[in-house]
Formats: structure tokens, C-alpha cells, sequence
């Protein structure tokens, strides 16, 4: 499989306080891997970094063939790079299916299209011309993955998808994201749900003061308990 | 009497509830942690409590106070303190402006013309007084952009403590610290524990279960359970909420 | 006062209200997505009658003075966006009201030197040149295509916004510009069409003015003033709120002139009240604008209600 | 804690090799030393030149106080230039001239005035606050429009300057330096207050409102205070521009003075004590000499030199961020370990 | 600080290399050169220059040096530019004033330091009567004047039902006080102030035609005449009721009006179309210049420039004796366009006034013909109380 995503000896920060320090990363089509950490370890400046918010002070970023390191937002989006954002951000005053197509895409394929995200996630068919701002959180998590592959991605990075969801909401999520695993559709993960990250991932990255302090695939990462736990844990 | 009650505190977003019917209480000298993971409306919560958000429904005493409908700068005044997650300093200012300013806000007559802020020995020291405690006695004159993210964290409780409060409010004091810093801080807490009654809002559950006397858990704007750190670590229920195992 | 008085002035306040909307859409579309000032909105209006009467003078044909007056303005607007402006999108708006009070001191000028400085003649189409006579009343014509053009341009921008694909976008950019971009869209083109579309509104509000009012350098400032009082009234960043509110203010602003003077006149002195009346007429608007303000800081019709920010 | 303790006189110890205080300093010097250099050019119009300069630094004095130490964007600050105007206008054409009666007559009209634009303008923030002050400038400007007794749209004429004491303000000189003092004075108030207890939470209340606040402080008693001393100022300035111009009218009002007070802080340094007094210089100099430059060099096109001044105050809101004076350093290189005075 | 010293320095030089070629004889002129008004201005500062080339950059035999400034129609700005001229370039003579506003909040200023101000449009009544200075002259009319003709001519059509509308500020009051003085035998039903910088009159207009009156009188000079015009035309009111108006439809305007004024009524002291030499010349010369028919506001511009070659001539150029120089003004010894002119005791014109419509010229031109002479060497009405002081 050839690498969709490579990370090189990134280096980022905000002003003069460095939050990355040489972080190595990468995936390859069809891939699943997971970004694990605890808050403020720089999980949400790799994201960014990524999508292009925030310009790395050093190393590199190739995506999809196309160094990206420097590029605008959108030029990384149109490559192929879908978003769940944290706090899931979806745009409150537009309705669902609003929301869903305004910024939908089909430069890198047709697999997603309205009714295929509205069969992926019934909910969303219900609620199709309420506006984003009054879904429940569970709901406009939903939206938010939906509003993503409605770019038809071909990476999708999703940032605390489960965060503050209910538990039976989360098991949908989860769901929704093995089934898109199974499509072999290339995700990033974040998330401190170990249990339920461990059979989806193919590889993860743990991340310490904003550096990479372990890697490796679930298996190899299941024999590791003390170190996970100290890495994000309870 | 409790130093914080609240009863059945309601805030809502659009469609979303980010706090639901949250009942709590802080006893004199207790230090009661709230845990939840991102979204669970800690930060409304902690924003209802100073003022800034006004509540829904449900009703808020201070030391037996009902401040429910009372506007921030009187809560403060009533002796409730509070930091902010994410840092909120008078950036143009120095280190020992900021806590002078804080000094300030307890002082019977701050709304003075002409002396000069700096010649009030008293405050000023006082103001000394409250950096030292947080160990940065040496960045007296640093201009607060300036300084690192750990430093702007430790001058923001530093102004906390300046008020003189009977009450602190404490949101995420170790968000975004490294460890060295985060170690500084938590003997800090320690040392504070006791003599104020806290509310702390925290991730780092080392952190919390180390210093928590109480320890509620908020998910999805509701508390699912409150109790010591040793028995909450050991609630199926939480662990569920908190790390997404089937109940 | 007859009923036909009434009717009329109240065509006359929807025929201003509908000009004020044509000038707040574009004003309060940037202000929303960008969160820019732009007090130059006024100088684009002023640039757009230029263009209309330069090329009315031309081409005798009002129909191209509304293509020139359109098209130039629009491109002025697409020009300052690209060129001038982009750097204050990020400034504090302290700094975009400086930068713009200098545009307008400079649009007047430049006028003045390419115009001189008298009023330039440009006339209604002659088909619309008469008057209408509604059941025994009659009214300009031409007003009243105005107001059939500005409702007309309104619909079409309520198609556009509520709609469409941009219009979409736009509203999405209005709430959170970092998302849209990060979904693949360019961001700084649809601030650019946003820009380019508010100034091509205000060049037809200006060439539309022009045959009523003379056309001539500084034209912009009252009418700046009385746009920008409808978008704080109507809610910043909001269509549907500058919609009503460019309404409202030039119906309560033509009904105070029009019967101020009389009500004044039988509550005091007549020479008093002959004073008076015109000046409460003007502070009207104004002292809505306050009340709005001190009983709803947001204005009337808030951008996102909906917002879970 | 620091060192020293600064006399009480200079609140804060001022480093007197500093660029800023040096310019400072020497701009006083030759303001104190004008009318002497304009005698011996025989050129007694720009005694009267400077003293416009000075009323209008004194208006941009009032209008920094909330402008850079307050953070409150007012665009409608001329209103109160226009009140202190008209409070010389009017009592004069009904023969009272005392020059104490009018300035108790600008002032006492003033504060409750300020007091109440400045409560309700203070419900709102951001762009809404710039465009309520806007509006009740508008609101006083068509006020004044309206007396038709004095003058209406036209303005009146004060037959003759205000009589104060001793003082004969007749002599252009006279004026000038009373001006000047009252000026000064401004100067030394405004940097007083700021370095004040009061001065601290209203910096703070520019900074981080929030947290101001948070702390306890009723920050919406100390804006409005703040507004109402700043409209007190420019409501002097307004009583003394009546003065030299013999003249008040709504124009004095017109929402584009509030914004040519807004060029002149901006232009010489927002949350300076003394930028607006080299704003003032600068922006009015430039009035002052941009026809004559042009008239140089291009004739035909004297009287398009706005065009020039429009430029410049793009220009300086697109690259000047700290402003003329703001951009002087001060204090001497190599000694910052010391926050930089307002 | 350093662009203080660098602006200071700049203005020293200026005024010191003025100070070295003070040998011409300066005259200051204010007027209106920008924002609708300005043709007005324009037209009278057009004029005064038209004359001084053509006597070589002299006027009697004196070179002059015009300083030329704008107030903007702003009377805070007039003042400004009147201080200027006073202390800075120290001129002895301002002429021009295009609006009453302007010239009351000058005027005083001008003649209290004993510098001559000879006005060549504005002539509002306070300056015609109690205030009436020896250093004050008026090459145009008494507000009133140009208002009452109308009113005679009204008088004298019979018409029983008219309403007066007008801007809100002193010329305004004044040409709606002078028409009715001389308006008898009817009633102004309704007077109607429009505030000075508004442009859209339609409110107004629909109130007139609800009255449904005999005839409108107006005053709305220059850009404001061209949109009152317009919008009258376009609410259809041209068809029932009879405009007569003041400073409205004239060589300013018309230009920019074209057709939509044909018709129209206006009363003032002269007309293109005069027959006299002066006129004939004055005429020929300024369409040869400027390419456009001379407006009223030329007329009095020129007469103005010939009024002060007049005296100066007189004088030999010494204006500094202000008796001979006060004396040779009030002689008024020139040929004016308007035929007959001399000055009254309060220094204003005694003249006769004129009706003119709105017609088509020889040159299928827009242009103003004469219809009637109502008034006869007309006195102002504020002559009386004028006590002249002597110089």
C-alpha cells in the first residue's frame, strides 16, 4: 500500500513556545491509526498542522502526493483531507442538509453522496431540515463525520469523535467508523477510548510533550498496559 | 454552611443541555474536583458558578449567600475566586500589575485618581506576597505575554489568591503544563489545600485523585456520581461515562 | 392628513428603504463573513452613480448606466478587496474604521479630480419618466421601479443566500471561516465574491439614486451613516435583519419628515416648530437606533441565534 | 519589590535620555517658546494656528483617556466639542461673557449628558459601541441644527472672547498660552489618573474586561467615569475652540471630527499620555501645508490635496500600529527590564 | 518632533517667499468650489478671472494676486480660511461669499479689522440693515430682493393659494419672508423647511400635492435645485401646478436639468439675454472661455471685478487710504451687465428687478428669457435701519 500521509520531523508551535518536537507519522491507504495522548500533549496542534490552520516551524508534511507543510486549508481539503474537528464545529445556523452540501465535493470520487450519509446515520434523514445549532451533541457528531464525507475523503481525521457522548452514541460512532474501515477508507483517530480503538487501528502514536514516545500496532501496544496507562490514562 | 451549594443548575445551547439539574456542594476546607471529559460542560458549570453565564434554571449560594442572579463582580466580591482553562491575564500588563490588580479589587478604596497604584505599600506587598507563594517573585517586572504558558498558569492562580477569597474556583489549572511545571503546581494545590475551600476542575485524574477529598463526575452536562477518589475509581458506572466501556 | 398622503409617503419610505437595503446587504454580508468595517461602502455607492451618469452621458441608455454602474463598482469592490484590504481583515476594528475614513477622503478627491467637482446629470429612463396612477393616485414611476428593482434584488439575494451552494458557504463562512476552508473551500475567493457582490449592490443603489438625487463627490456619507445605523439595527451580519431594518429606518425616517413639522406644529410655536420638526425628524432614526441598542445591544434580527458558541 | 520610591510629584521615575521624553520635552519647549519665534517671523497666524493645533490635541487628550487606556471606541466625541461651543455661543449672545460662567456652563451640561449617552452606549461593545456613540452625535448634531434661535444650521458668531479674570484673551498670545496650560494640565491629569489605582483597572478593563471582572471590579463604574472625565475634556476643548474662532456651529459636531480626533490618537500613539499632542501636530501641519505643497508643484490640482491626507490615513492605520510617538522607545536601549511607561 | 520642525520650517518658507513678491495687490476670494454648490462659486470666481486677464492680470491698471480658497459651504471652515487670509497672506480686499450662511459667519471678522469685502452673491437682510458696514459692499442684491420680485409677479398673476418651500437656514428664511412681503392679495397656505443637506424631497412633495395649490414658490440653489427639480418633474407636478423660484432654474442648473426645467419661473436682476452692450460683451466673452451660458452667479462676479477695477483705478492702486478707496467703491463708476446700478445708502444695489422662464434660446439652448419687469429701482427693505457709520 503506498503512504497516503507522511509526517517528517514535524516541529510546531505558537509564538515562541514550541508545542511538537520532530514528530514522525504515517499512513497509508486504507489505513486506520490512532494519535493517543492527554489533553495538551499537542495532539490538536498535529491536527492542525495537518489541515493547514497552523504552519509548522519545521519538518514535513506530504500528503496524497503534494507537500502540504505550507499549503492553505483548502488546497489540503480539495487533496483529500476530511475533518472531524474537535468540538465538532458543524455550522449552527445552516440546516442539516445544509450543512451536509455546502461543502461537499466529488474532486476525489463519488462514493458519498446525501443518501448514502443519510442511510449511514438514519438520525440525520430525520432531522434533515433542522438547523445544525439545535441537534443534540450525539447528532451533530454524526453530522460532523457526515459533513466530511460528503468531501469524499480520503483521509479522514476525526479529533475526540466520542468526546461527551453518551455511551450508547459513542457505540454508534464506533460502529460507523468500523463499517467505514471496512470500505478501507484511511483514518486518523483521536481518542482516549483504548477499548474501543484497539481492534479498530492497524498502528498507533503515542504522543508526550509533544513528542512521540510510542508506536507500534495494537498488539504490541496491549502488552504495554503500564505505559498506556500512564499515557492516557484514568 | 457549605461554602458552594448549587440546586439544580440548567444551562442550555440551542438544542444542547450543557449543564443538567447539577447539584453540588463544597464544604468548608474541602477540596471537591469535577472530572468529565471535553463537552461535558465543566467550563458552563464553572462559568455559571462566577456569573458569566447566566443559568437556566437552578439556583447558586456562596456561604449561604444566593447569588443566582447576582452580577460577577459582586460574586467576586462576596470572596469567589476563579481561574480561567484557558489563560486570561492583562497581556500588556506585568506579572505584579495583574496581581495588583487583583489586590485592588478587595481594596475598600480602589476608585482613586491620584496617588500613584505603585506607592500603596500595603497592596503591593500583598501583591509580592501572592507571587511569591506561586515562586515567581523574580518575574515581578515581565510584561505578562511575555511569559512561558506554565508561568501565565501559576500568576493566574497567584490572582486568584490575591482576592483574598473564601471560595476558588479552579478550571483546568495544569491544562497544557509540562511536568516539571504541573509538579510545581500540585504541591501548590497541596499546600492551599485546607485553607480555602476549592472546586477544581481537572483532566489529569493523577492529579485529582492525589489531592480530591470529593470527586463528581459530569457527563453530558449531568453528575452521574459523587463520591471519594477511591470509590470512584472504582464505579462501573464512570468507568463506562469516562472510558466508553459497556456498562 | 388623506389616506392618499399616507400611502404615498409610505411608497416614499419604502422607495429610501429599499436603496438603504440595496447598500446594508453588501455592508453587513462583509462585516459577517470577514468581520470587517468597511465606512468606504459609502465611496463604492458614490462610484457607481459616477459610473452610471459617465456612461448615461455616453450612451444616452440608462440600461447600460446600470451595467457600467454594476459591473465598475463591482470590479472597484473586487480591486480593494484583493489589493487593499486584505491585510485590515485581520485588525481590530479600530483600525479598519481608520483605514476606510481615509478611502472615503480619498474616493471624494479622486472624484472631484476626474468629475470636478459639480453635480453630473443623469436622468431617469424616459419610459419611466412619468407617473403611475394607482386607483386615482398617482406616483412617480420611476420610485416605484425602484422599489420593484430593490424588493426584485432582494428576493434574488434571498435565493442566493438561502438557496444556493454560495449561499450556503457564505452563511457557513459567517459562523466559522477556519472550517469551511478546512473542508476544501477557498476561503478568500468567497470573501472576494462577497466583497465584489456587496460593492456591485452599492453601485446599483448609486446609479438607481442617481436620477432622484445629484450625483456629485461626497453622496456617500449620509447615506454611509444611515446604512450603517440599519445594520446595527437590523443585527450585524444579518440579510433577513438588514432587510427590515433598511425598511424600517427609511419608513420612520420619511414619516418623521413628512409629518414631524405638523405634529410639532400643534404642540408649539409655529417658527419653533418649523425649526424643530425637521431636526427631530433627522434625530428619529437615531434615537431608534439607541432605543434598539439599549434594550437589544445585538439588534433586532442577531446573525446567530442558533449558534451554540 | 522595586527599589527607589518615586517622588510623589513624578509617579513614576522618568528616564530622562529616553527618545520619548526627550521629544516630549522638546515639543513642550518650543510650544512654550511659539509665540516669541512667530513675532519674530512677523507671522502672528500661526499663533493662531497653533493654538487650533493645541484645542485640538486637548480634545484627542480627552478622547485617548478612553480611547487607548480604556480600549471604548468612541466615534462621536465631537459632540462634546460642539456642547462646550455652543456653551460659549450661547450665553454670549445673550451678553454673558464670563469666561468661568461658560466653562461651569460646558461642564455642567457635560456630565449628565456623558453620563447618560456613556450608560447606555457601555450595554453595548465592539462595533455597536462605536456606532451608538456615532449615533448620539448625530442626535446632538441635528439638536443644535434645530436652535434656530441660535443660529440653526448656520451657527452663531460670539461677539467677542470670554473674559476670565485678569486674563485679556483678546491678545492672540494670551489665548495661545491659555491653551497651552490648559493643555499641560490635560497632560498631567491624564497621566495621573492613568498611573492611579483608577488608571490600573481602567488599562485593565482596555486588556482583559473579562478578568477585570472575574476579580471583582465593577468595570462598568469605572468606564463610565472614564467616559464622562474624557468628555469633560473635550467639552473645555470645545469652549475654547469657540474662543478662538469666535464661531460655534453643528459643524463642530460632524460625526468626521470625531473621526479626525480618532487620527490624531491613533497617529500619535494609542494608550500615550502625550501621543495626541504630536497627532495633533502632524495631522494638522499636513491640512496646513499639503495645499500650499501642492499648490507648488501642481497648481491646478490645489485643492485636491484631500486626496493626499486620505492616503496617509490609510497608510498609517495599515503600517503604523503603535503610532508616530508610540513607535519611540521609552525608555533607554538596554534598560527594558522595566515596563514602558503609558 | 522631527516632522514638526520640518512642517513649521516648510510654512516659514512658504510665507517668507510670499512676503518677497508682495509687490502685487492681494485680494482674497471665498466661494463655494466644492460639493454641489460648487458651480456657483465656480461661476464667480470664473468671472473675477475673466476680467483680469483680460486687462492682463490687472485690475486698474494695478497687478493683483487672487488667493483663492474653498469653504466648502461649512461656515466653521469659512472661518478657518477667512483667518488665513487676514493674518497670513494679509490681503487688504475678499470678495466672492457664495452663501448667506457663510457670509454671516464672516462678515464681522472681515470688516471689524477694516479689510473691504465686496460680495458678489450673498446679501442676507442682518448685513442689509443693522449691521451694515462701510467696509461692506454688494455687487449682487438684497436676499430679499429676488424673492420679492416673485411675490410682485404673483401679486400681479392673481394667484390666491401658493405655498413657499425652502432649505432651513437664514437665506432660506429670508427669500420665503421677502416673497410674502410682497405677496398680496393671497395666502402662502404652507411653508416647508427642508433641512440644508437633505437631497430627496419627496416626503415635501407629496405634501404639496395633496394641498393642491395655485403655484409653488422655491429657493433651492444649485445641486439642491437640480434634485428639487427632478423629483417635481417626476412626481408629475410640472402638468398642475406653476413653479416661480429663486436661485432654482438658472445658469448653474440648467446645464444639468436640461428639458425637465422648461417652463419653470424665476425672478432675479438679470438675464443672458439682456440687450445692453455690457451685457453683450460680458456675454460674447464668457461663452468664448468657458463654453457654457454665464449664470447669474458670472454676472455678479463680473460686475464685482469691474466694480473694484473701477475704484482701484481710482485710486491709483493706493487702497491702503481707506477713505478714497471707500469713496471710489461707492461711486460704483462702471458699466454693469445689468444696465442701471448704483449704490443705496447700506451699500447694496438699487435696482431693477426682472421674471424669467425656462425657454429654449436661439441656439435651441436651455436658457432664460425675460418676461416681465415687476419691480423698478427697488430699495431693500432693511435700507432704513441701516446707519451707515462713517469712515
Amino acid at each position: 500500500m503506498s503512504e497516503l500521509l507522511k509526517v517528517e520531523n514535524l516541529c510546531a508551535g505558537y509564538g515562541a513556545s514550541n508545542v511538537l518536537f520532530d514528530v514522525n507519522l504515517t499512513i497509508r491507504e486504507g489505513e486506520v491509526a490512532t494519535l493517543l495522548g492527554r489533553n495538551g500533549m499537542g495532539k490538536s496542534t498535529l491536527v492542525k498542522c495537518l489541515c493547514g490552520w497552523l504552519t509548522p516551524t519545521a519538518g514535513r508534511i506530504s500528503f496524497a502526493g503534494s507537500e502540504v507543510a505550507k499549503a492553505a486549508p483548502h488546497v489540503i481539503g480539495k487533496l483529500g483531507l476530511g475533518l472531524v474537528p474537535e468540538g465538532r464545529q458543524i455550522f449552527p445556523s445552516l440546516t442539516v442538509r445544509e450543512n451536509l452540501v455546502a461543502t461537499a465535493s466529488t474532486t476525489n470520487g463519488k462514493a458519498w453522496n446525501l443518501d448514502r450519509v443519510v442511510s449511514f446515520f438514519p438520525r440525520l434523514g430525520e432531522r434533515m431540515s433542522q438547523l445544525g445549532g439545535t441537534l443534540s451533541g450525539g447528532e451533530q457528531q454524526m453530522l460532523a463525520i457526515g459533513r466530511a464525507l460528503m468531501t469524499n475523503p480520503r483521509l479522514l481525521i476525526l479529533d475526540e469523535a466520542t468526546e461527551g457522548l453518551a455511551p450508547l452514541v459513542r457505540a454508534d460512532i464506533w460502529r460507523a467508523l468500523g463499517k467505514l474501515k471496512a470500505e478501507k477508507l484511511a483514518m486518523l483517530v483521536i481518542d482516549k477510548d483504548l477499548k474501543a480503538l484497539l481492534p479498530l487501528a492497524d498502528h498507533h502514536t503515542g504522543l508526550e510533550k509533544g513528542r512521540v514516545v510510542i508506536t507500534g500496532n495494537s498488539v504490541e501496544l496491549q502488552s504495554q498496559q503500564e505505559r498506556l496507562h500512564a499515557l492516557i490514562g484514568v | 454552611m457549605s461554602a458552594l451549594v448549587t440546586h439544580a443548575l440548567v444551562k442550555r445551547f440551542g438544542g444542547v443541555l450543557a449543564t443538567d439539574h447539577v447539584s453540588l456542594t463544597v464544604e468548608p476546607g474541602e477540596l471537591h474536583a469535577i472530572i468529565g471529559p471535553n463537552g461535558a460542560g465543566k467550563s458552563t458549570l464553572i462559568g455559571q458558578l462566577a456569573g458569566e453565564i447566566a443559568s437556566d434554571e437552578g439556583s447558586v449560594r456562596v456561604l449561604g449567600v444566593d447569588v443566582s442572579r447576582m452580577p460577577t463582580h459582586q460574586r467576586a466580591q462576596l470572596g469567589l475566586a476563579r481561574t480561567y482553562q484557558v489563560t486570561q491575564l492583562a497581556k500588556e500588563f506585568t506579572a505584579l500589575d495583574n496581581v495588583l490588580l487583583a489586590v485592588n479589587a478587595r481594596a475598600a478604596h480602589n476608585f482613586r485618581f491620584w496617588g500613584n497604584a505603585h506607592d500603596d505599600d500595603a497592596a503591593m506587598q500583598k501583591a509580592a506576597t501572592a507571587l511569591a507563594i506561586v515562586g515567581m517573585s523574580h518575574l515581578h517586572h515581565a510584561e505578562v505575554g511575555t511569559l512561558a504558558h506554565g508561568e501565565q498558569r501559576q500568576l493566574e492562580i497567584a490572582m486568584a489568591l490575591a482576592t483574598e477569597p473564601k471560595l476558588l474556583l479552579l478550571d483546568e489549572p495544569l491544562a497544557g503544563m509540562s511536568q516539571g511545571e504541573s509538579a510545581a503546581i500540585i504541591s501548590l494545590l497541596k499546600s492551599l489545600k485546607g485553607r480555602y475551600p476549592i472546586l477544581l476542575v481537572e483532566h489529569d485524574m493523577e492529579a485529582v485523585f492525589a489531592l480530591a477529598d470529593r470527586v463528581s463526575v459530569l457527563v453530558y452536562g449531568r453528575i452521574i456520581a459523587t463520591d471519594t477518589p477511591d470509590r470512584i475509581r472504582e464505579n462501573a458506572e464512570v468507568r463506562a461515562a469516562y472510558l466508553g466501556d459497556e456498562a | 392628513m388623506t389616506t392618499q398622503l399616507a400611502l404615498s409617503q409610505l411608497l416614499n419610505g419604502l422607495q429610501l428603504g429599499v436603496l438603504l437595503f440595496l447598500l446594508a446587504a453588501g455592508l453587513t454580508l462583509v462585516f459577517g463573513i470577514m468581520s470587517f468595517v468597511n465606512l468606504a461602502h459609502g465611496s463604492l455607492y458614490m462610484l457607481g452613480a459616477y459610473f452610471g451618469a459617465a456612461a448615461f452621458a455616453n450612451t444616452d441608455s440608462f440600461v447600460l448606466a446600470i451595467i457600467a454602474a454594476v459591473g465598475g463598482a463591482g470590479l472597484v469592490g473586487l480591486l480593494l478587496d484583493r489589493f487593499a484590504l486584505t491585510k485590515l481583515y485581520a485588525r481590530d476594528h479600530l483600525d479598519q474604521v481608520l483605514a476606510t475614513f481615509g478611502l472615503i477622503l480619498f474616493f471624494n478627491e479622486l472624484i472631484r479630480i476626474i468629475w470636478g467637482p459639480s453635480s453630473v446629470f443623469i436622468s431617469a429612463p424616459k419610459a419611466l419618466g412619468g407617473t403611475i396612477d394607482i386607483g386615482g393616485f398617482t406616483y412617480p414611476s420611476y420610485r416605484f421601479a425602484i422599489i420593484a428593482a430593490g424588493l426584485a434584488v432582494a428576493l434574488g439575494l434571498y435565493v442566493l443566500i438561502q438557496k444556493t451552494r454560495v449561499g450556503m458557504l457564505i452563511r457557513a463562512g459567517a459562523t466559522n471561516a477556519n472550517m469551511v476552508a478546512a473542508l476544501g473551500v477557498n476561503i478568500k475567493w468567497l470573501n472576494t465574491l462577497v466583497f465584489a457582490l456587496g460593492a456591485a449592490l452599492a453601485g446599483l443603489a448609486g446609479v438607481m439614486a442617481g436620477p432622484i438625487v445629484s450625483v456629485q463627490p461626497g453622496m456617500g456619507e449620509p447615506v454611509l451613516i444611515l446604512t450603517l445605523v440599519v445594520i446595527i439595527i437590523g443585527g450585524l451580519g444579518s440579510i433577513r435583519g438588514a432587510f427590515f431594518a433598511a425598511l424600517i429606518v427609511g419608513v420612520v425616517d420619511t414619516l418623521g419628515r413628512a409629518f414631524m413639522p405638523t405634529i410639532m406644529r400643534s404642540l408649539m410655536e409655529r417658527s419653533t416648530a418649523d425649526a424643530a420638526g425637521p431636526a427631530l425628524a433627522s434625530m428619529l432614526i437615531y434615537l431608534f437606533m439607541a432605543v434598539v441598542l439599549a434594550v437589544k445591544p445585538q439588534g433586532l434580527f442577531p446573525a446567530n441565534v442558533a449558534a451554540t458558541r | 519589590m522595586s527599589g527607589t520610591k518615586p517622588s510623589s510629584l513624578w509617579p513614576v521615575a522618568i528616564q530622562w535620555s529616553a527618545p520619548r521624553t526627550v521629544t516630549a520635552v522638546i515639543i513642550i519647549a518650543l510650544l512654550a517658546v511659539l509665540p516669541m519665534i512667530a513675532s519674530a517671523l512677523e507671522s502672528s497666524y500661526y499663533v493662531s494656528f497653533a493654538t487650533r493645533v493645541l484645542i485640538y490635541a486637548l480634545a484627542a487628550i480627552g478622547l485617548n483617556f478612553i480611547l487607548g487606556f480604556g480600549g471604548m471606541v468612541s466615534l462621536g466625541h465631537a459632540m462634546y466639542v460642539l456642547l462646550g461651543a455652543y456653551a460659549v455661543a450661547i450665553p454670549a449672545s445673550h451678553g454673558v461673557t464670563s469666561g468661568f460662567i461658560h466653562v461651569a456652563l460646558a461642564v455642567g451640561v457635560c456630565v449628565p449628558l456623558a453620563s447618560g449617552f456613556g450608560a447606555v452606549a457601555l450595554r453595548t461593545s465592539g462595533i455597536a459601541f462605536i456606532m451608538i456613540t456615532l449615533a448620539f452625535a448625530q442626535m446632538l448634531f441635528f439638536g443644535a441644527v434645530s436652535l434656530k434661535d441660535y443660529g440653526g444650521d448656520d451657527g452663531l458668531t460670539v461677539a467677542a472672547r470670554s473674559t476670565l479674570g485678569g486674563l485679556d484673551l483678546t491678545n492672540n498670545t494670551t489665548l495661545y498660552y491659555a491653551v497651552l496650560v490648559t493643555v499641560l494640565l490635560a497632560l498631567y491629569l491624564s497621566w495621573r489618573a492613568v498611573l492611579s489605582p483608577f488608571g490600573l483597572v481602567l488599562r485593565a478593563t482596555k486588556s482583559n474586561p473579562r478578568r477585570a471582572t472575574a476579580l471583582g471590579h465593577p468595570i462598568f463604574r469605572y468606564q463610565l467615569t472614564a467616559y464622562v472625565a474624557s468628555a469633560v475634556v473635550c467639552a473645555v476643548a470645545g469652549v475654547l475652540l469657540a474662543n478662538l474662532t469666535l464661531f460655534a456651529s453643528p459643524a463642530y459636531g460632524a460625526w468626521t471630527l470625531s473621526g479626525e480626533l480618532i487620527v490624531i490618537v491613533i497617529l500619535g500613539g494609542l494608550g500615550t499620555v502625550f501621543g495626541p499632542v504630536v497627532g495633533a501636530i502632524i495631522l494638522l501641519a499636513l491640512e496646513e501645508t499639503l495645499p500650499t505643497l501642492i499648490d507648488a508643484t501642481l497648481p491646478d490640482y490645489k485643492s485636491n490635496w484631500m486626496l493626499l491626507l486620505g492616503l496617509f490615513i490609510f497608510f498609517v492605520a495599515l503600517l503604523l500600529k503603535r503610532g508616530v510617538f508610540g513607535s519611540l522607545p521609552a525608555s533607554v536601549r538596554g534598560e527594558r527590564s522595566k515596563p514602558e511607561l503609558p | 518632533m522631527h516632522k514638526l520642525v520640518v512642517a513649521l520650517a516648510a510654512a516659514g518658507l512658504v510665507s517668507g517667499v510670499a512676503f518677497a513678491q508682495s509687490s502685487p495687490l492681494k485680494i482674497g476670494f471665498v466661494g463655494e468650489l466644492s460639493g454641489p454648490q460648487a458651480p456657483l462659486g465656480q461661476d464667480q470666481y470664473d468671472a473675477l478671472m475673466m476680467v483680469i486677464e483680460q486687462n492682463g492680470g490687472k485690475l486698474g491698471g494695478v497687478p493683483v494676486q487672487v488667493i483663492k480658497e474653498d469653504s466648502q459651504l461649512k461656515p466653521d471652515v469659512a472661518n478657518q480660511v477667512v483667518d488665513k487670509l487676514l493674518e497670513k497672506d494679509k490681503v487688504q480686499i475678499i470678495t466672492g461669499v457664495t452663501f448667506s450662511n457663510i457670509m454671516m459667519a464672516v462678515h464681522k471678522k472681515i470688516t471689524d479689522k477694516a479689510v473691504f469685502l465686496i460680495g458678489s452673491n450673498a446679501g442676507p437682510s442682518p448685513m442689509a440693515g443693522a449691521q451694515c458696514s462701510p467696509y461692506f459692499f454688494s455687487a449682487s442684491w438684497q436676499n430679499d430682493n429676488q424673492a420679492e420680485v416673485v411675490g410682485k409677479y404673483a401679486s400681479d398673476k392673481g394667484y390666491k393659494n401658493v405655498i413657499a418651500m425652502a432649505p432651513n437656514y437664514q437665506a432660506g428664511k429670508d427669500f420665503v419672508a421677502g416673497f410674502k412681503r410682497s405677496f398680496k392679495g393671497g395666502t402662502v397656505t404652507d411653508e416647508i423647511y427642508t433641512p440644508l443637506n437633505q437631497q430627496d424631497f419627496s416626503a415635501e412633495l407629496a405634501q404639496v400635492a395633496s394641498k393642491k395649490p395655485d403655484a409653488l414658490y422655491v429657493f433651492y440653489p444649485g445641486g439642491l435645485g437640480v434634485n428639487f427639480v427632478k423629483q417635481f418633474q417626476q412626481a408629475g407636478l410640472n402638468k398642475s401646478i406653476t413653479v416661480m423660484s429663486t436661485s432654482t432654474v438658472d445658469g448653474s442648473t440648467l446645464p444639468a436639468l436640461r428639458d425637465a426645467a422648461l417652463g419653470m419661473l424665476s425672478g432675479t436682476f438679470w438675464g443672458p439675454d439682456f440687450p445692453n452692450e455690457a451685457n453683450q460683451k460680458f456675454v460674447a466673452a464668457f461663452e468664448k472661455k468657458y463654453n457654457r451660458i454665464p449664470s447669474q452667479y458670472a454676472a455678479q462676479g463680473y460686475d464685482a471685478a469691474l466694480l473694484l477695477d473701477s475704484a482701484i483705478r481710482k485710486v491709483k492702486g493706493k487702497i491702503d487710504d481707506k477713505k478714497a478707496f471707500h469713496a471710489a467703491l461707492k461711486a460704483a463708476d462702471f458699466k454693469s451687465v445689468r444696465g442701471n446700478f448704483k449704490f443705496g445708502t447700506n451699500q447694496f444695489p438699487v435696482q431693477d428687478m426682472y421674471m424669467f422662464d425656462v425657454a429654449k434660446d436661439a441656439k435651441g439652448r436651455v436658457s432664460l428669457r425675460t418676461v416681465a419687469k415687476p419691480l423698478v429701482n427697488h430699495v431693500d427693505a432693511y435700507a432704513a435701519q441701516c446707519v451707515m457709520k462713517a469712515l
